[in-house]
């Protein structure tokens, strides 16, 4: 795949997010460079808090800006342009339009006091000429791309006369409607159950397909991940530590976190029936009292001197097969 | 049914009255469930599983009593407990207990975890206050937990630890039977590994029977003996984990099954997508609840309800397409 | 709706009854025949005036009088003090200048102070939040008594004093809206000044709470600027609270405010009750609070109704 | 919006008067109902009595009003026989026929006195005809004990003659009754309004008076507007006056028809502060000053007006009441009651050791006439220079300390707190601050209980009150007045509040009572008003002085508190060349 | 329990209060009017101080000299009273004793003093002569000896004395004479008083009856809701006038002789109960719904054992945050009810001294209204500034 790649449509390098707090400044996200490919679905996991939220948001740049440092370095290269300096001004034309984002809480994400349509129909306002009509055309038609029953009626509805799974889909409807070339999912089905889960995956996929968008798909579920990714990006307090294809990743694991994590699933089938689970000791280190060296260094399996005196570096090419630890494991079946 | 059936579930049904206006009066009802009949054996783990919504929860909440059930009976040892009023439940609370869902709203904000534990612990009588201290740290520490836990107060743990004070309240009482409502679904893959493990731990070493409730199955899978899946109020399939994947019949059991995403990206097959949505708890349809969504629906479905039915031995099924045993 | 609105009205049947208990009861404590007589009162007069109030009655027989009263809308009970006149004219002779007064008064508290609140979450932790906030606190901290008192020494006397030109009245009420400015414009003002400090924090706290929701972040992320979220997301969502909070206030309203009332010498309803309590006016008392009782508890009523109407969730069956 | 201060007067030709008062305005414009100031200075407008006080003659001297002489009585001083004048009308009146007011004769007097008999219009003022009237008191049981009230049957001692002449029969020669004549409680009131209108007369007056109100003129608790009655007999401005009224040019408008002015707004203030602000910015034609501005207008030591209120044209005029300002108590209390040792000297110390002069400074700006008695100056049985020998005046620390040793309380010890009953009033809790600190050096401790008026009369009258604040305004310009409040037949809940009992004082009051002004009668008073003090049934005591201050554009203006049909005198214009 | 407290004390709410310097500085500042009420408990200044007459009435504060009008008023003041003095019955013994706060007559024989009184007397009459010139610059010199005439009567306090009049005179005196700044450090106990016991049982009925509300639900839900509706639904200022006259009744007397802030307490506890209890109720029937409580069910607890120990300790932040609203409504309310003459009686409050002053102010005499309102409201800033920084800290969702 990655010999026929065409040119990435947003590249992220050196992304260093910040927040002022009332205990100092703490590094949510540190050095996190990637890009993201036309048609591509790039998995973003790794354990609660650990910088997924934070990276995405840096992204769109919708962190609340007066706690939010982004470090000089960072760079959000979307068509060339870095859009982590940019003007809010300019921001909010390519919010929505250009990159466009699908949250967690269906339940919370939407205006409860107006209707789907007019909130679909409000994106179309900011960055389309449609008149009115037009504009309602077009959401009605987002809403069935979506595969919601009668639009018609829907678009007229509120939120909370949708069910969980219909409003997220609405969602989707409405990161979607400008056609964006990048779509980030920031655990867009967390909240729902596998069966809306399902219905939800399908029709990202679908959408990709046709509309050949870049998706940046993060979540906490590793089966989501394998059944739909091309790639994946692991990350562990607040730094990218593995990334690469996802059967590299699934099938060949060389990090100690990305292999205990994989290897914590519960496993179907009735081998594993009944069968303690391998877990990872401790907590993962606050991001106030990182440790010196690697970061995962308490809780790993193979530490040695070398992971408390320093910390490790990214091995290996952007956008291909990359690690950061000092004695990475040389694969083999999780 | 069966001489070892420690917990023997008849018809249950819960509905929650919604109140509402001027006079809150009924308005409504919610049919969280709706006569569900089952039975728990000594030392086995029960799963069920279901969608959000279905009624896990309640009917979790009704087998330990926490909710008086509309109708239908719950047999602990012979007894019915549905027919019990407050004082007369006393004994089996000792009995009983429930690991909650949500790890962050299951403890007191205020109370320490040795207040936690011992206060239950000091009510049932199960120790005596100068043995007190010495039992709750002995039973911190069985739950994986360092003894000096025992004086912080839950805001001071992450999930994982909250959920294993969670169960040490709930043993602090040496009960037989252990409601678990989704001890693990808000937790990390990392994290619900290890809650895993422990219940595992200490069902063997305790002897206890666990009604295990999730709507994970690869969990179910890993972790119980017998599993019931629930769909909005009902039991439509009964049978053993281990012959889940090979033969469960009920098309929303396959549903579940064929939507779970596999761990493996070598393995990539479509997802079964349903059709439609979940109807409203408020008002069930006539027929089978699931027609609505059901992939191989046919017209009896919507008008006939269909009863579970014992297909094979341990082997129940709710649906009017699958032929009987 | 409407027989949510009958039901609720129903609902609040014992509240009713029991405000007019409680208040009849209450001012049955102290002998109220005293309250009649001048310094040459003599035994049989006390008799004679309580026979002829009514008073000599029992107690459930004057309850069930007052009930009737009230509910037939009969106005037409004399006042005790002031002879001669009814309750109903009353109210109606002083229930418009006190309406002259809080009307606006509540009108610009309100537009102004959800300005001032939208500009202060708009700069949140930003220095003019902070200094407005702190002026809000501080308008709070200084009493309502000497806010009249320099009001009007200021406002209408100094000012009458050194320019020879009357811009506000000391005191009076004129009806007419030629006269509104004159006479009735400085108070309105300073209970604007008064209430400003609460309703600003109140109003910027509902703000800010609304600007945390994960609505404004899904907007944004559509590429609504920042005005557009103010402006058209929270501020419709603001909206219930800050009807609540309106809606409350209404039933006061009519009230009038006794301070200014004293000060400006408006003949409101303020004044009246005030008085009436003072003087131990039962039918004045009884049926202003019924009437205020009454709206507070429509006022309730309304405002779940419009409710429903700013946030479609709320249904009303 | 914003008016010029002048327009506000109205400047359209007419001459109205803007004047204020200072409450929330009367309650009932009724005679019969009506009982305060307030009351008195409305219903003063609008109806008229049979004899008035002379304008500007002091002291007040009775001039004829509705009659056309003050009658002299019959040698027994038991018969009265008034001559009414016939040029009386009645206001025009929707009650009339034709809405013309009719005239007034002789019987509309009886009718309007017979009202006050009447209890079910809830008259308040029968205690001015109280046992007066021969056969009176007999015939109002007789009416309201029967089945109606009838107007039109006969009473012996009061009769209308005929059309214009009225026979008044007395029990005995009662000497006030001539000065309850010139009460606005015995104004004449037409039968065909108090019958068209009952209870609603209060609001909707129909006299003979200079003025004339509508009923949707009284604004309540804000305003009222009186019209010049157009209709009005034939009265004249006093052609007497007194030699200081020259300066002031209260002569210059004798003999004109009355009233003077063509419209009177009188303003309602229940706080002194818009009422003083008002004033100040030219809206009032006159003010009281209240106690907080007078040191802002009035140089204290010197009693007289700082200069620029004189450069402004502003006048004052301090007005002297007939004030009886005490804090009395229950003899009949345990405690302080009771005419032995303990008891009386108790209170002789307690008197000993207030300072009223430190009240009069603080609380009056010492404009307060503090003397010793209950006859306030100016009237008969008044102490010469205000003092009296028999008096226990403050402060005397010293005398005060041994009485109540005397007492058996040395230095307060083995005393209770004293429950020290008072009105809340504007100042009267700092007033009672003071009492306490006062009493309290001698070790007499109080404990204010402060109450609003109602409640207070209540407690006096229940005898609950050990000791209390209070005052007493005289009716009429007598020490009979006065002297009654000790009688004790007047006894709480009569207005002998103090529940003091003297037969031998009783004795003298009844001689009294019927005895006509010689220096006999005054010697009986002065022994009267000592025995009192000698008993110490209160601590006193202060009259008022009220200050006015009046614009230069008001004409005529002789204040007084003592009657107030006052205003019919007034009038404005631009201040007048004297020559 | 202390160590309960502690945690209490280190908990999240609680740090980020730490850590908010305004409410640091509104916590002193509370403390200081905390001490101040101390202090007063104490007796400094004491009951008699406060009502003691030390100076000639409405002497002006900072010790400003106040117009030439005044000055001769308050010259005439002590004149005369030096003159009550020496002319009564036993002299000798009047000067030995005559007293101004701490002021003392010379002690020098009655004919001495009467000749130096004199004296005084004609500078007196010189400078009152002057009538309408009397603000003219040439008057000053008159006034200024008349001044050294009447500080000749008197013995100039040194020391501890000197401090003590220092103090009193510092922001002037009322009408009475009497110091405002002690009066004003006297109010700050009645305000505390008044504040903490109305604030703290309206909270206290508050909170247990809007839990009980919340918890039982059924009847005692319709009860409390009952009966909060049913006193909101009456105008603030009946229930006001009507506790007070009620209290005031013979069946109140012997307990408000005992406490003579009782009508004061009632009325303001019985209109103030409603907001905690609204707000309770509604967080109750949230936390009801939590597990930790249903786990306590569970459990087999006894229902009042889960309402006391699980449920309302839950809603302290609540109870914390409406106290504080609470102190500042009754701080405030007590000014509208002095007006009203419903008030704190006998003693000194700030709602007293405003209005007892709000009328002097038209004579350019504003020091004791100033100096109540700022009293006032330095601590009612504190309390809103405080209030905030609870509600912030306590909240969830704040950062
Ligand atoms: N506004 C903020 N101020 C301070 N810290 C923040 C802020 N937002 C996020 N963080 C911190 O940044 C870290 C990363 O948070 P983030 O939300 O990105 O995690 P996540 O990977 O999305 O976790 P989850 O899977 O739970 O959503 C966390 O430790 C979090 O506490
Ligand atoms: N106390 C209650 N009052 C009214 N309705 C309730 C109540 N508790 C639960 N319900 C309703 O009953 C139905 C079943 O709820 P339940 O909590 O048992 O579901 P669940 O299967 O546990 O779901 P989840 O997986 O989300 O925990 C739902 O529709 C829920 O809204
Ligand atoms: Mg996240
Ligand atoms: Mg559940």
């Amino acid at each position: 795949m990655s010999a026929t790649r065409t040119k990435a449509v947003l590249e992220v390098r050196h992304l260093t997010t910040g927040f002022k707090t009332d205990r100092g400044v703490v590094t949510a996200v540190d050095d996190v460079s990637f890009d993201l490919y036309p048609g591509e679905t790039l998995g973003v996991v790794g354990e609660s808090g650990c910088g997924k939220t934070v990276t995405s948001k840096s992204i769109m740049r919708l962190l609340p800006e007066h706690l939010t440092i982004y470090g000089p370095a960072s760079e959000v290269r979307f068509e060339g342009e870095n859009l982590a300096f940019a003007s809010e001004e300019r921001m909010r034309r390519v919010r929505g339009d250009k990159v466009a984002m699908i949250f967690q809480e269906p339940m919370t994400s939407l205006n409860p006091v107006f209707t789907v349509g007019w909130q679909l129909d409000e994106a179309l306002r900011y960055h389309t000429d449609l008149d009115a009509r037009g504009r309602r055309q077009r959401a009605i038609e987002m809403l069935r791309l979506v595969e919601i029953p009668e639009p018609e009626r829907r678009v007229d509805e509120y939120p909370h006369q949708l069910s969980g799974g219909m409003r997220q889909r609405v969602m989707i409807a409405m990161a979607l409607c400008c056609e964006p070339d990048v779509l980030i999912a920031d655990e867009p089905t967390t909240a729902l159950d596998v069966t809306i889960q399902a219905q939800i995956l399908q029709l990202m996929a679908n959408l990709k397909e046709r509309l050949s968008t870049a998706i940046m798909l993060i979540t906490h579920d590793l089966g989501v991940v394998a059944q739909v990714c091309d790639r994946v990006l692991v990350m562990y307090a607040g730094r990218v530590i593995e990334s690469g294809t996802v059967a590299e990743i699934f099938h060949a694991p060389r990090h100690p976190y990305t292999r205990a994590l994989l290897d914590s699933i519960p496993k179907s089938g009735a081998r594993a029936h009944k069968k303690r689970l391998p877990t990872i000791p401790g907590i993962v280190p606050s991001l106030f009292e990182l440790p010196a060296g690697c970061r995962f260094q308490d809780r790993c399996a193979y530490k040695e001197r070398r992971c408390v005196d320093a910390e490790p570096g990214l091995e290996g090419a952007l956008g291909g097969r990359q690690v950061r630890c000092h004695f990475p494991l040389d694969g083999g079946a999780a | 049914m069966s001489a070892d059936a420690l917990l023997e579930v008849r018809d249950l049904v819960m509905h929650f009255p919604v109140r509402g206006g001027v006079l809150n009066r009924v308005q409504r009802r919610v049919h969280a469930v709706n006569g569900v009949s089952f039975d728990v054996r000594r030392g086995e783990v029960l799963g069920v599983v279901g969608e959000s919504g279905c009624g896990k929860s309640t009917l979790g909440k009704c087998l330990i009593r926490l909710l008086s059930p509309t109708a239908g009976s719950i047999r602990y040892e012979g007894t019915d407990l549905a027919a019990l009023g407050h004082g007369d439940l006393m004994p089996f609370r000792k009995k009983m207990q429930m690991v909650f869902q949500d790890p962050y709203s299951s403890l007191n904000p205020r109370m320490t975890v040795r207040e936690a534990v011992r206060e239950v612990a000091l009510f049932h009588g199960v120790v005596s206050r100068d043995a007190a201290d010495a039992y709750v740290s002995e039973l911190i520490q069985k739950v994986g937990l360092r003894a000096d836990a025992a004086d912080k107060f839950p805001h001071e743990f992450s999930g994982g630890q909250r959920q294993r004070i969670g169960i040490a309240r709930a043993l602090a009482c040496k009960p037989d039977l252990l409601v678990a409502d989704e001890p693990v679904s808000a937790l990390d893959v990392s994290i619900q590994a290890q809650v895993l493990n422990l219940l595992m731990d200490l069902k063997d070493e305790l002897g206890l029977t666990v009604v295990f409730v999730s709507h994970d199955l690869k969990v179910i899978e890993h972790f119980c003996d017998r599993v019931l899946v629930m769909y909005l109020g009902n039991v439509v399939e009964e049978l053993d984990c281990e012959r889940l994947h090979a033969d469960a019949r009920h098309p929303y059991t396959r549903a579940l099954l064929g939507a779970n995403p596999i761990n493996d990206p070598a393995d990539r097959r479509p997802l079964t997508v349903l059709e439609g949505d979940v109807p409203s708890p408020f008002t069930l349809p006539p027929g089978c609840a699931f027609a609505g969504r059901c992939p191989v629906v046919e017209p009896r479905c919507r008008a006939q309800r269909p009863p579970l039915e014992l297909k094979t031995c341990g082997h129940a099924v709710a649906c009017l397409l699958e032929p009987g045993a | 709706m409407w027989s949510y609105t009958a039901r609720r009205l129903l609902y609040n049947v014992p509240v009713y009854l029991g405000i007019v208990l409680l208040l009849m009861a209450a001012l049955r404590i102290n002998d109220p025949a005293y309250a009649h007589l001048g310094k040459n009162a003599r035994p049989e007069d006390l008799e004679e005036i309580r026979q002829k109030l009514g008073l000599d009655r029992p107690f459930l027989e004057q309850y069930w009088a007052l009930l009737r009263d009230v509910f037939t809308l009969n106005l037409g009970v004399k006042s005790w003090t002031n002879e001669g006149l009814s309750v109903g004219r009353m109210l109606s002779e002083s229930i418009k200048p006190s309406l002259a007064i809080t009307v606006p008064a509540l009108v610009l508290t309100s537009a102004i102070s959800i300005c001032i609140a939208l500009v202060s979450a708009f700069f949140r932790g930003r220095a003019a939040d902070k200094s407005l906030m702190f002026l809000a606190v501080l308008g709070m901290s200084v009493s309502f008594l000497v806010y009249i008192v320099f009001g009007q020494y200021l406002g209408a006397y100094l000012l009458t004093r050194e320019t020879g030109y009357g811009v506000f009245a000391i005191g009076g009420y004129e009806p007419g809206l030629a006269n509104w400015p004159y006479y009735c414009l400085l108070p309105v003002l300073i209970s604007t000044i008064v209430a400003m400090g609460y309703d600003t924090r109140f109003y910027r706290a509902v703000m800010v709470e609304e600007s945390g929701r994960d609505y404004i972040v899904t907007a944004k992320a559509k590429g609504a600027s920042k005005r557009k979220i103010m402006f058209v997301h929270m501020l419709k969502n603001a909206m219930i609270p800050i009807i609540t909070r309106i809606m409350t206030t209404l039933p006061f309203l009519i009230m009038g405010s006794l301070l200014l009332e004293v000060y400006f010498n408006i003949p409101g309803m303020g004044r009246v009750l005030y008085k009436a309590i003072q003087e131990q006016d039962f039918p004045v008392v009884q049926v202003f609070v019924a009437i205020f009782a009454a709206l507070f508890i429509l006022s309730n009523i309304l405002t779940d109704v419009l409710y429903a109407l700013v946030d479609p969730r709320v249904r009303l069956s | 919006w914003a008016r010029d201060a002048d327009a506000a007067a109205g400047g359209d030709g007419r001459h109205v008067l803007t004047l204020p008062i200072r409450s929330a305005g009367p309650g009932s414009m009724d005679p019969a109902r009506g009982s305060t100031t307030y009351d008195n200075e409305a219903c003063s407008m609008v109806y008229e009595t049979l004899v008035q006080y002379a304008y500007l003659k002091r002291p007040l001297v009775l001039e004829p009003l509705l009659c056309t002489a003050v009658p002299v009585p019959t040698e027994d001083g038991r018969v009265y026989t008034f001559e009414l004048r016939d040029d009386v009308r009645f206001h025009d009146d929707a009650c009339f026929p034709g809405g013309k007011g009719r005239p007034m004769v002789a019987e509309d007097v009886v009718y309007s006195w017979k009202r006050l008999a009447d209890t079910s219009i809830g008259s308040k003022n029968w205690w001015l005809l109280e046992n007066t009237i021969e056969g009176f008191d007999d015939w109002r049981e007789a009416q309201n004990a029967a089945e109606s009230f009838d107007y039109d049957a006969p009473c012996a001692g009061l009769r209308a003659l005929d059309e214009h002449t009225l026979e008044v029969r007395l029990v005995e020669p009662v000497q006030s009754f001539l000065n309850k004549l010139a009460m606005f409680q015995l104004s004449v009131v037409p039968r065909e309004a108090a019958e068209a209108y009952g209870e609603g007369l209060s609001r909707h007056p129909v006299g003979t008076g200079p003025f004339t109100m509508a009923e949707e003129d009284w604004k309540t608790s804000k305003s009222l507007d009186f019209e010049r009655n157009p209709n009005y007999h034939d009265d004249r401005y006093p052609s007497e006056w007194m030699p200081e009224d020259e300066a002031r040019g209260l002569h210059l408008d004798a003999g004109k028809r009355l009233p003077l002015a063509d419209h009177v707004r009188i303003n309602c203030y229940v706080q002194d502060q818009p009422m003083w602000l008002e004033f100040r910015t030219g809206l009032l034609d006159y003010a009281q000053v209240p106690a907080e501005n007078f040191v802002d207008c009035i140089r204290k030591r010197t009693k007289t007006l700082k200069k620029e209120y004189r450069d402004e044209g502003i006048t004052f005029h301090p007005v002297p009441l007939l004030d009886f300002i005490f804090r009395g108590f229950n003899m009949e209390d345990p405690v302080v009651g009771g005419y032995d040792d303990r008891g009386r000297k108790l209170r002789q110390a307690m008197s000993l050791a207030t300072d009223l002069k430190e009240f009069n400074d603080t609380f009056y700006n010492s404009q307060n006439i503090v003397y010793d008695g209950m006859i306030p100056p100016g009237l008969a049985g008044y102490p010469a220079g205000g003092r009296c020998a028999a008096a226990y005046t403050g402060p005397d620390l010293e005398r005060a300390r041994r009485l109540l040793a005397e007492a058996g309380y040395p230095g307060g010890e083995g005393l209770p707190v004293i429950e020290y009953y008072t009105s809340l009033a504007a100042n009267s809790q700092e007033q009672t601050e003071m009492t306490a600190r006062q009493l309290s050096k001698i070790g007499v401790r109080i404990k204010p209980i402060l109450l609003e008026f109602p409640q207070l009369i209540e407690a006096i009258n229940k005898k609950k009150a050990p000791f209390f604040s209070f005052a007493w305004g005289s009716d009429y310009p007598d020490g009979e007045n006065n002297l009654a409040l000790f009688y004790s037949p007047n006894v709480s809940p009569g207005s002998n509040h103090y529940n003091y009992s003297n037969p031998e004082y009783d004795a003298l009051y009844e001689r009294i009572r019927s005895m006509a002004p010689s220096p006999e009668r005054d010697e009986i008073y002065a022994r009267m008003r000592d025995m009192v003090l000698e008993d110490v049934a209160f601590i006193g005591s202060m009259a008022r002085t009220r200050d006015y201050l009046c614009t230069p554009r008001l004409r005529n203006f002789k204040p007084t508190e003592d009657f107030w049909n006052w205003p019919k005198y007034l009038d404005v214009g631009p201040p007048r060349e004297q020559d | 329990m202390r160590e309960r407290s502690r945690k209490f004390l280190s908990g999240r709410g609680m740090r980020k209060l730490r850590r908010d310097r305004m409410a640091m500085a509104a916590l002193a500042v509370i403390g200081v009017y905390l001490a101040l009420a101390l202090l007063v408990l104490l007796g400094v200044p004491s009951e008699d101080a406060v009502q003691e007459r030390v100076a000639p009435d409405n002497t002006p504060g900072f010790f400003a000299r106040g117009t030439a009008e005044r000055r001769l008023d308050s010259a005439q003041f002590h004149l005369d009273s030096i003159q009550r003095s020496v002319r009564s019955s036993d002299p000798a013994k009047a000067i030995a004793e005559h007293r101004l706060g701490t002021l003392q007559l010379v002690q020098v024989s009655p004919e001495e003093l009467e000749s130096r009184l004199t004296e005084a007397w004609r500078a007196f009459d010189a400078a009152s002569a002057l009538e309408d010139d009397i603000e003219s610059p040439a008057a000053t010199a008159r006034l200024d000896e008349l001044d050294t005439a009447i500080d000749a009567l008197y013995v100039q306090p040194t020391g501890f004395a000197a401090a003590t009049r220092f103090a009193q005179l510092a922001l002037g005196t009322d009408r009475q004479g009497r110091s405002i700044l002690l009066r004003a450090v006297y109010s700050a106990k009645v305000a505390v008083q008044i504040g903490v016991v109305s604030a703290l049982i309206a909270v206290l009925i508050g909170t247990l009856l809007g839990a009980a509300a919340g918890y039982f639900g059924g009847w005692v839900d319709h009860l409390v809701v009952w009966l909060y509706s049913t006193f909101s639904s009456i105008p603030w200022i009946v229930l006001l006038m009507v506790i007070a006259t009620v209290c005031r009744g013979d069946a109140f007397a012997p307990l408000v002789e005992r406490m003579p802030l009782l009508p004061v307490y009632a009325a303001f506890c019985l209109s103030f109960w409603i907001s905690p209890c609204r707000v309770v109720r509604g967080e109750v029937m949230k936390l009801k719904e939590l597990e930790y409580v249903q786990a306590a069910a569970a459990v087999g607890f006894g229902r009042m054992r889960i309402l006391l120990r699980h449920v309302i300790p839950n809603t302290a932040h609540l109870a914390f945050i409406n106290f504080s609203l609470l102190f500042i409504g009754a701080i405030k309310a007590e000014v509208i009810l002095s007006f009203l003459g419903l008030g704190v009686q006998g003693t000194p409050s700030w709602g007293v001294m405003i209005n007892h002053a709000k009328a002097e102010v038209l004579n350019g005499f504003f020091w004791q209204i100033g100096t109540a309102t700022g009293f006032m409201l330095v601590l009612v800033l504190a309390f809103n500034v405080l209030s905030d920084a609870l509600q912030d800290a306590f909240d969830p969702k704040h950062v």
